[in-house]
């Protein structure tokens, strides 16, 4: 090219760009003020400074459903693991049982314990990594805790190193025997049609029995902790029963014959905010009951009782919205099929008065709980002699169509809906998720709590930051994977809070993870 | 890495005087050799056509196929012995098995199955190379451009907008890092 | 076996007796035609020579209706539509500016011609689809001690050798020996028969025609075989005038297909010898088959 | 990368060939582009590359420049790379750091547009000099080669070929398929234009051959296998049942007067059918070996059935009186069976010959359909002394007045039979005219009769031919110009009665005129052998459209082929008189010889090899490779390549799922520079793919 | 002296490399006395606005997993560039685009179709849409843009280095720390692991054959597989050939075959082309339906060779679809 076009052509592009950057800014304000890709929560202010609106947003969207279509279905456990690493099994499981449900094939007694026993391990490491990482520094450390402090170091710090290493170490056995069936921890690979690609080899046994009876040692010593360090301190109990963090909605829970809460395998119960039981279905009737909801400023699906119809956020008696995650699992479940976990369930309903329990931070309690029933559970299994059987997996002969299948998640129940062509390729997934099933309850939680903390601010330095926390807990409470909710984001999500002035400026920004 | 010459320099810039650009894998013995011999033969035929020799068709990466297509090829044209004459007993037969899973692959990729080609033509076929090349450029010309680098350049140009912008404004702000030098006013970005 | 068949004009009139004799052998054989509905000329050879455009379209125009069908090949006994319709065909699919003045042709009929329709010979379709095995089993009056000179005329080889040599083909002796037939050794095979000069120039056609039955008759042949309207009646109306200008060459002139359904044993008003001014007076024995 | 560049001087020369590719080419615009590259420090266009003073240049560019790199666009490296790399060597550089861009075969040749072909050398260059940079220096790697030589095919041109081999002290096995050698030159009667006897010039050399300590001799013999390349082929080699033992027989031929068969009565191939033979057989007097055989198809002493085996069923039926004759000799072994020996080899000729046109194939010429319509090869058996008739040339049918079979008084040759004509062969069989020519005055001389030679064109190109041509005139043979429409007994007239009618238009008279003659004959033109496709798969030959096996270079490699150490003499390259296979026959033996006295070839060294700490031992190259040459090493877990072995094809080395193997001069690093090379002046290919396209961003 | 700053970041990514971050167990506290980790979201709270104010290169090192999608990690990818001595692109999504990255061979829109539409749970009659600019009365709570095509870490900034898997393995992790604070490093762009296939410590390594030759595949529901055989040599595709080793074989020893997150090897460019050609060229069939019938055996070429890869490979992205403008 000539000089000259040369120079024409240079002069072309550097117009372009700043018509770009242009078009750009009409979008965005403040450059800063693009940093998303978290949780956000948007909270607008009246002219009394009190909150008018908040908004809790989840602001991104794989498309799992979308790019898994022409994959071979038994590929879906592995793939859809991805969607969450923090909750990567659960994923795996609710796929695989889709895929026996695809190939009608059913899996042999020994594939479907070893599930069992690899799902309560999940449930249980998984359950300790919220208490101990997550959720648990808001208590432990406490809410108004300097933020450098509010961490898996400041627990630490907070039970002792020893403790702390005792964590440690048990989440690590735990996360080993799954890494025995599952190849790795994050995103195994054990689940195929019919059962699972490996067996126990009975020599391995008598560890992964003493890992057991460790387990459920460790379960009860958290709940000893639980017991010490929050439900001795009143402050906490006042903040776990606050009106704040109360929600009267339904619950939903899977439970075996018994009603007894079941994370693998069972029906689905759904029981009113008084405790009544609203319907009870199989994962192949999930879409006569669950439906999901779609409001504009958020990339998350509300979901909703289907014969109820969307109602928009109220509680209630008749209301649609239901909880899902170990406090709606008590909540829809009779009981618990382990004596331990029983009996730590009866306190609970003791402490709380009784049935329904709605108070959203009551989830630690439940949680810890949970870990309790699933270290028995495991246990249990453990003692099963058929679960060293080599004939761990059923090759399935039917012509595949359509699958679902069902498991409950650490956060929730977890939906997955495959269907395919003759041969086996997806041809339609769907998946509902445990935060999606929460979301409206969320949502709710978020703005209730930013009602009640904020009051009569007019600036930003009368918002001191553990108050934002604390609208934060009501979120954190549920420990929410927005990675699931819209197979996007990383299960912890970060969250940032702005709040607007009643002339819609930005008064303060806080972002915590 | 080769660094290309000022985008400037490009006479295929200009989409009005597109001409398919087309990269082939001849075989030493087969279809190198029947291209030697259309030119001893006169055979006029379309200059679209770039030929890189290899020993044996055999030797054809499918990687060399997709770097060909991502650096500006419109189409592949691959040559090799008809099956039973390779001068390796059968690397034909390889890069027949390679080319089939290759074009569905490239299928699902958005690539029409007509840009990327196999044939067997044989030392004695120099009508057969002139033929294939003919054939080959008016289908491609009917296709249009693939024209991959330009996509290439056209999906990151979000990117490097961004990029840029950010350090306008760091630059407003304060000093640029060493590594951070802001990209020279039509390095890539096409108006 | 489902054919498209394309009579022609000849075989409605002159040349009936090819049609009346041919379609029953078919029938007999199990070989389906479905006459092309609103055929027209078949464009004709002397038209070709007139004005070769206007000549391939209305060949084209047959072939568009023979597409119709949905019938991949179409039946053209007559050698002169067998040759023309070839033609138009060859012409379609190697001239484009042919193509061009034909397709503009269609489109004003609504029509359009992608020109893939195979156009066969009656002897191309009994020796290479019906097979001469086939054509034995039917047999039942062999044509034993009938000396027959075959006769193909000069089109169905010329210029398109298509499923017969052209200077010597085989095609109908063969299948007259499946018959029974002797087949006497006859040189003039394609040789012209004075076509339309026996019209126009007397002299010259009917030279031609003489030469042909004297040779006929010297190789000692009861009967030329024929495949053409043209020569058949060319070689069995002018005998008198033959006669009168040279000698009597009196030897019958009769389709290959009346042979064949004498072969079979069909009725008389499927073999139609009758028609035949010098008539065919053999009457084959029946043999018995288990 | 970038540091490489720095280092590597890169010389690029850019050929005009003449007006070859200067014509079509721009090459000082090349040059000029060529020049602007990194790594580039000088570009020249010149007239000659490959004159000397061009080879020069290069040498001197290196020395003064420092040239580390050389890369020249000219003609195609199958010709000239040996040449430049010469050069580069002899500059003190390292061959292989010299890469050839073929401008003109790919380039100037084929296209019609400067522009565009100009753009098109300019992007084949800069890939060369992209790829150049990579180059390594490599050892050009020698292979012995072994002394022996195979020679297939016994006719004029393998028996001069292996005379001239074995003359020269080399060991030659000759191996040929017929009973006997001699080809066809064995029945031919006179050879043109000086019209001596073929027997008496040809059968000196037939015993010399049967005789010659050097000579291994092995008729009805196929070659069933080759394997190997130049230097060390090993070839199996099928030698057919006789029934009869080499070493014992004496060629006595009792056994063939003592048949039980009294009378001949088998076709005699040898005499085109025109003769008769008995099972027992000796194909004729002369030939070589004096061996006789037995054919199992018609000898009593053998079932028509066959074993499953293929091999014929002793009968017992027959009273043996071959055996009796033969007596203490022993010679006869009717328990016979094919058997394959295996030899070692250097080079291999290639002599297999062609086959005549089958005269069927035009059948307005009546071969087959009248008697006397013959085929030349026929009326070479019926000239010569020792044929079926023993020079009497007398018809198939009809007969004199006095009742002896019919001597012709008129005789009718007909040229091109099956050539120069597009429903048959395109190509002229060059030998016609004259062996036309040839018989028309052998058979006058032998009948006295009128000759009538209907030709095309009459092509004399050869010493003494067209003053050949001219003696038959005088000799007052017909010639007429035309092509012949049809033979025919169809009598118009009395005197056609009972003669073949020759219906032909006279192009010089310009009318259409009907000759009768006794006796026709055709001069078939010559064709492929049948097998002559799997012969050529048999030794990595190729074969032309026509069917003729493929030379080298037409004219600088007549009688090499694509793979080396395997030459082409006779008509199995194409049709050609005897002074020409004799000359082209030495010629492949002088290549043979070239290369056997050099004791080795270098071969390219595109060898592959495997890069040992990068091989994870997934084993999926160890199917691919053809030859074996990829093995695994158990205790250590990783496959290694045998470079002995190695063809250098690549196949493994595309296939290697972790890119650990390499192919030398072929790199994935050299290739893809090329491509990066062939297509840099697309605008925005800069980076990798795959990659940010604008490397720049922080 | 003051501890080194570390930083760990996501993008588009599922956490799973975070959890493997935990996962180090013990030494997450060995980590913690070494360094200091000044951004840390999984597991830490923290103000943007202190890694803002941060002087370019503070931070001794970030480790940043997951893929780059939407406007606000290409931005927090150019800040951590900026303010990070090393960055290392950490886990397969970071390393090759991941399988977020499949998403590459879908139109946006379809995702939003579905999602909001489309889905069989879906109760959507008005066919809402998340909405980037959305208002009610004055308040605008937007959402963020989404690019069209998802990118590896090295298509938006410069990488210094590679840690690989999905996730990366403790052990690697470990190394690289331990390399860093080492100072021991091997080359830029250097990817922290073994530069050989995954054959190379496969426990069924020794059981392949060496004569493998394709004549139909299996897919790994359709067969009982032999605990201690290869894979390939059992008819099932393995991408352990093509795929970097570094893992310990873990999903081998699961009894599955490696489906190749751990990407290719320095020497390959595009791992799915590479393994594509060494399975193609061993199929058993010579004739072109033969060779047909057992690639058929592979339904799915694209997920199965570019499982992890897609956004990396030579061709990026399936080449015909939208691209340019934003928002939706």
């Amino acid at each position: 090219m000539e000089p000259a076009v040369q120079q024409t052509f240079n002069e072309g592009n550097l117009r372009a760009n700043a018509a770009y950057r242009a078009a750009r800014r009409q979008v965005i304000v403040d450059p800063i003020t693009r940093l998303e890709g978290h949780g956000k929560i948007d909270i607008y202010l009246d002219e009394r400074g009190d909150v008018e609106r908040a908004y809790l947003q989840v602001p991104e969207l794989r498309g799992f459903e979308v790019f898994c279509l022409g994959r071979p279905a038994e590929d879906m456990p592995q793939i859809t693991s991805r969607i969450c690493g923090v909750c990567p099994t659960a994923h795996h499981m609710a796929a695989t049982k889709c895929l026996d449900d695809l190939y009608q094939v059913e899996p042999t007694p020994a594939g479907r314990k070893i599930r069992e026993l690899v799902y309560n391990t999940f449930v249980l490491e998984d359950h300790a990594l919220h208490f101990y990482v997550l959720g648990g520094p808001d208590f432990i450390v406490g809410p108004e805790a300097p933020p450098a402090e509010r961490n898996i170091v400041g627990v630490i710090a907070r039970v002792g190193l020893e403790a702390g290493k005792r964590v440690i170490t048990t989440r690590k056995r735990l996360r080993e025997l799954i890494a025995y069936f599952g190849g790795k921890v994050v995103h195994p690979v054990l689940g195929l049609p019919g059962g699972v690609s490996k067996a126990l080899d009975p020599a391995d046994l008598p560890g992964f029995k003493e890992l057991a009876r460790d387990a459920v040692a460790f379960a009860e010593w958290t709940l000893q902790i639980f017991r010490d360090v929050i439900l001795k301190n009143p402050d906490y109990v006042e903040l776990i029963t606050a009106d704040t963090y109360t929600h009267r909605t339904c619950y939903m829970g899977q439970v075996d014959e018994q009603n007894r809460l079941n994370f693998y395998d069972g029906k689905l119960r759904v029981v009113d905010c008084n405790g009544n039981e609203v319907c009870k279905f199989t994962a192949r009737e999930y879409r006569d009951h669950v439906a999901e909801h779609v409001e504009p400023w958020s990339y998350m699906k509300f979901t909703f009782l289907k014969p109820r119809g969307w109602q928009g956020f109220v509680e209630g008696p008749d209301t649609s919205l239901y909880g899902v995650g170990p406090l709606a699992r008590l909540n829809a479940a009779d009981g618990l099929a382990t004596p331990r976990a029983q009996a730590a369930y009866e306190e609970f309903y003791r402490t709380l008065g009784g049935k329904p329990v709605h108070h959203t931070l009551a989830n630690h309690w439940a949680r810890v709980i949970e870990m309790v029933y699933a270290a028995e559970r495991m246990a249990q299994l453990l003692d099963d002699p058929e679960i060293t059987s080599p004939d761990v997996r059923r090759v399935p002969t039917a012509t595949p169509r359509e699958g679902m299948g069902v498991v409950e998640a650490p956060r929730g129940t977890l939906f997955h809906h495959y269907q395919t062509d003759e041969r086996g390729l997806i041809t339609m997934a769907n998946m509902v998720v445990a935060t999606g099933n929460n979301a409206a309850r969320i949502a709710m939680s978020v703005e209730r709590a930013a009602k009640a903390l904020i009051r009569g601010v007019q600036d930003a330095a009368q918002i001191p930051e553990g108050l934002l926390n604390k609208v934060e807990m009501a979120f954190r409470a549920y420990d929410p994977c927005l990675g699931c909710a819209t197979h996007t984001l990383p299960g912890h999500t970060p969250l940032r809070v702005r709040i607007f002035g009643a002339d819609r400026r930005l008064l303060t920004e806080q972002v915590q993870g | 890495m080769s660094q290309a010459p000022a985008p400037a320099a490009a006479p295929a810039a200009n989409p009005r005087d597109w001409s398919p650009r087309i990269v082939a894998f001849f075989c030493n013995w087969c279809t190198y050799t029947a291209a030697d011999l259309a030119g001893v033969s006169r055979l006029k035929y379309a200059p679209n056509v770039r030929v890189i020799r290899l020993m044996c068709s055999g030797r054809v990466d499918p990687q060399f196929i997709l770097d060909a297509l991502a650096r500006g090829a419109d189409a592949v044209l691959v040559g090799g012995c008809h099956p039973g004459d390779c001068h390796y007993v059968e690397g034909n037969y390889k890069m027949l098995r390679r080319h089939q899973l290759l074009q569905r692959m490239l299928t699902d990729l958005g690539i029409e199955p007509e840009r990327v080609r196999l044939e067997w033509i044989s030392a004695a076929e120099g009508e057969k190379v002139k033929r294939v090349i003919n054939e080959m450029t008016e289908q491609i010309k009917a296709l249009g451009p693939l024209g991959l680098p330009r996509k290439f350049a056209e999906w990151d140009r979000e990117v490097i907008a961004l990029a840029r912008e950010v350090h306008a404004r760091d630059a407003a702000a304060g000093p640029c890092p060493a590594h951070a030098a802001a990209p020279q006013p039509g390095e890539t970005v096409h108006a | 076996m489902k054919y498209a068949y394309f009579p022609g004009c000849s075989l409605k009139g002159t040349g009936r007796a090819y049609e009346e004799s041919l379609l029953p052998v078919l029938r007999h054989l199990g070989v389906e035609v479905q006459e092309i509905e609103d055929w027209n000329c078949c464009g004709a050879t002397a038209y070709m020579a007139v004005d070769e455009g206007k000549a391939c379209a209305a060949a084209a125009r047959n072939l568009a209706l023979a597409e119709r069908t949905g019938l991949q090949q179409m039946l053209a006994p007559c050698s002169a539509c067998y040759l023309v319709l070839n033609k138009a065909q060859h012409y379609l699919n190697e001239y484009p500016a042919m193509r061009r003045v034909v397709t503009r042709a269609l489109d004003s009929l609504g029509l359009q011609c992608r020109g893939d329709t195979a156009v066969r010979h009656p002897l191309d379709v009994l020796l290479n689809d019906v097979g001469l095995d086939a054509i034995r089993q039917k047999v039942t009056r062999p044509l034993t001690g009938l000396r027959v000179a075959p006769y193909y005329g000069c089109q169905i080889v010329r210029p398109y050798a298509t499923f017969d040599d052209q200077a010597n083909p085989t095609t109908m002796d063969r299948l007259l020996e499946a018959l029974g037939a002797t087949v006497v050794h006859w040189p003039l095979k394609t040789k012209c028969c004075g076509g339309s000069l026996t019209g126009t120039l007397p002299e010259a056609g009917l030279r031609l025609s003489y030469i042909l039955l004297k040779e006929a008759l010297k190789r000692g042949a009861d009967v030329i075989a024929t495949v053409c309207p043209l020569c058949q009646f060319n070689l069995d109306a002018y005998h008198a005038k033959i006669a009168a200008r040279w000698e009597p060459v009196r030897i019958p002139t009769v389709y290959f297909s009346q042979l064949m359904g004498l072969a079979f044993g069909l009725a008389a008003d499927q073999t139609v010898l009758h028609r035949s001014m010098v008539p065919l007076r053999f009457q084959p024995a029946p043999v018995a088959r288990t | 990368m970038k540091a490489k560049r720095d280092e590597v001087r890169i010389g690029f020369y850019v050929c005009h060939c003449g007006h070859n590719i200067a014509a079509m080419v721009d090459c000082a615009a090349v040059a000029r582009y060529i020049a602007t590259l990194p790594g580039v420090v000088l570009s020249r266009d010149y007239k000659y590359m490959c004159s000397d003073p061009g080879q020069e240049l290069i040498q001197q560019d290196i020395r003064e420049y420092g040239l580390n790199r050389v890369v020249v666009a000219s003609c195609s490296p199958l010709l000239h790379e040996h040449t430049f790399r010469g050069a580069v060597t002899a500059g003190g550089l390292n061959p292989y750091f010299f890469h050839m861009v073929n401008i003109r075969e790919h380039d100037s040749w084929v296209h019609t547009d400067r522009v565009l072909a100009t753009e098109k050398a300019k992007d084949l260059a800069r890939a060369a000099v992209e790829r150049v940079v990579h180059h390594k220096p490599l050892e050009i790697k020698k292979v012995p080669i072994h002394p022996d030589v195979l020679v297939v095919g016994g006719g004029i041109a393998g028996i001069h070929a292996a005379l001239t081999l074995a003359n020269a002290g080399k060991k030659v096995f000759l191996v040929e398929r017929e009973p006997s050698i001699g080809g066809h030159m064995a029945k031919f009667d006179k050879t043109f234009p000086t019209l001596d006897c073929a027997a008496c010039i040809l059968t000196p050399k037939m015993s010399e051959v049967g005789s010659h300590p050097n000579i291994t001799l092995w008729t009805w013999s196929e070659v069933v296998k080759v394997d190997g390349y130049v230097g060390n082929y090993t070839v199996q080699i099928k030698r057919k049942a006789r029934y009869v033992i080499e070493d014992l027989c004496t060629g006595c031929q009792d056994c063939i007067a003592h048949c039980v068969y009294k009378e001949p009565k088998f076709d005699d191939l040898f005499n085109e059918r025109l003769g008769k033979r008995k099972p027992v057989y000796i194909p004729f007097p002369q030939a070589t070996p004096q061996v006789v055989l037995i054919d199992p198809e018609v000898c009593l002493n053998f079932k028509r059935n066959k074993n499953p085996d293929g091999t014929p069923v002793v009968s017992d039926k027959c009273k043996k009186t071959c055996v009796e004759a033969c007596g203490e000799k022993r010679a006869i072994d009717f328990t016979q069976k094919d058997q394959v020996v295996e030899i070692k080899v250097g080079t291999i000729l290639v002599c297999t010959g062609f086959k005549t046109f089958d005269a069927r194939r035009v059948p307005a010429y009546g071969y087959g359909v009248y008697p006397n319509v013959y085929t030349a090869l026929e009326v070479e058996r019926l000239v010569n002394a020792s044929g079926p008739t023993g020079g009497q040339v007398v018809l198939r049918q009809g007969t004199n007045p006095d009742g002896s079979p019919k001597n012709p008084r008129s005789i009718g040759i007909i040229h091109c039979v099956g050539s120069r004509d597009k429903k048959t062969n395109l190509w002229c069989s060059r030998v016609c005219c004259m062996y036309s020519m040839k018989l028309a005055h052998l058979l006058k001389e032998h009948t006295g009769a009128e000759i009538y030679n209907f030709y095309i064109d009459i092509r004399t190109p050869g010493k003494g031919y067209e003053e050949f041509y001219n003696k038959l005139l005088e000799e007052g043979t017909h010639f007429i110009r035309g092509r012949v429409g049809e033979v025919t007994d169809w009598a118009m007239t009395p005197e056609e009665e009972g003669k073949l009618v020759i219906r032909v238009e006279d192009t010089l008279a310009g009318v259409v005129r009907r000759i009768p003659v006794d006796m026709v004959v055709l001069a078939t033109g010559l064709e492929p052998q049948a097998d002559a496709d799997a012969v050529r798969r048999l030794f990595n030959m190729s074969c032309g459209g026509d069917g003729w096996f493929l030379e080298r270079h037409p004219k600088l490699a007549p009688v090499n082929t694509f793979t080396d150490g395997v030459f082409l003499a006779g008509c199995c390259q194409g049709p050609k008189d005897i002074p020409d296979t004799v000359a082209q026959a030495g010629a492949a033996a002088a290549e043979a010889l070239a290369l056997i006295d050099k004791g080795y070839v270098e071969q390219e060294p595109n060898t592959a090899h495997i890069l040992d700490a990068e091989c994870s031992g997934c084993k999926s190259c160890i199917p691919l490779c053809p030859y074996t040459a990829i093995l695994f090493d158990e205790t250590r877990q990783k496959a290694y390549i045998n470079e002995a072995l190695c063809k250098g094809c690549g196949t493994c080395v595309g296939s290697c799922p972790s890119g650990s193997i390499v192919q030398n001069l072929f790199e994935d690093a050299e290739i893809f520079s090329e491509i990066a090379g062939v297509l840099a002046d697309e605008p925005v290919a800069a980076g990798r793919p795959g990659n940010l396209t604008q490397a720049a961003i922080p | 002296m003051p501890k080194p700053k570390v930083a760990f970041y996501w993008c588009a990514s599922c956490g799973g490399c975070e959890e493997t971050v935990v996962d180090l167990a013990e030494d997450i506290l060995g980590v913690v006395e070494k360094v200091d980790i000044v951004l840390w979201p999984v597991a830490m709270d923290f103000k943007y606005k202190d890694v803002a104010a941060l002087a370019d290169g503070a931070l001794f090192a970030t480790l940043l997993n997951g893929a780059i999608r939407t406007s606000e990690q290409e931005e927090l990818a150019v800040l951590l560039r900026r303010k990070s001595r090393y960055l290392i692109a950490y886990g397969a999504c970071a390393q090759l685009g991941g399988i977020p990255a499949l998403a590459n061979q879908f139109p946006r829109e379809q995702v939003l179709r579905f999602n909001y539409e489309e889905a069989p749970s879906v109760v959507n009659p008005t066919r809402t849409r998340p909405r980037v600019h959305f208002e009610e009365d004055g308040r605008t709570p937007h959402l963020p843009e989404f690019r069209h095509v998802v990118r590896a870490l090295d298509q938006v900034v410069d990488v210094d280095f590679y840690i690989p898997g999905c996730p990366p393995t403790p052990n690697l992790t470990r190394a690289a720390f331990e390399a860093l604070l080492g100072g021991n490093l091997p080359p830029k762009g250097s990817v922290l692991a073994p530069d050989v296939a995954l054959c190379e410590e496969c426990p069924r390594k020794a059981s392949k054959p060496t004569n493998v030759a394709f004549t139909e595949f299996k897919r790994p529901h359709q067969g009982l597989w032999d605990s201690s055989q290869c894979f390939l040599a059992q008819g099932v595709v393995c991408m352990g050939p093509a795929t970097r080793s570094g893992c310990q074989a873990a999903c081998t020893c699961g009894n599955m075959p490696c489906t190749g997150c751990f990407g290719p090897t320095s020497r390959v460019r595009d791992q799915g082309a590479k393994m594509l050609s060494s399975l193609a060229a061993n199929v058993a069939a010579r004739d072109e339906a033969g060779i047909r019938r057992i690639l058929d055996g592979l339904p799915d070429p694209v997920g199965t060779f570019y499982r992890y890869g897609l956004a990396k490979s030579l061709l990026r992205r399936k080449v015909n679809l939208p691209t340019g403008s934003n928002g939706h």
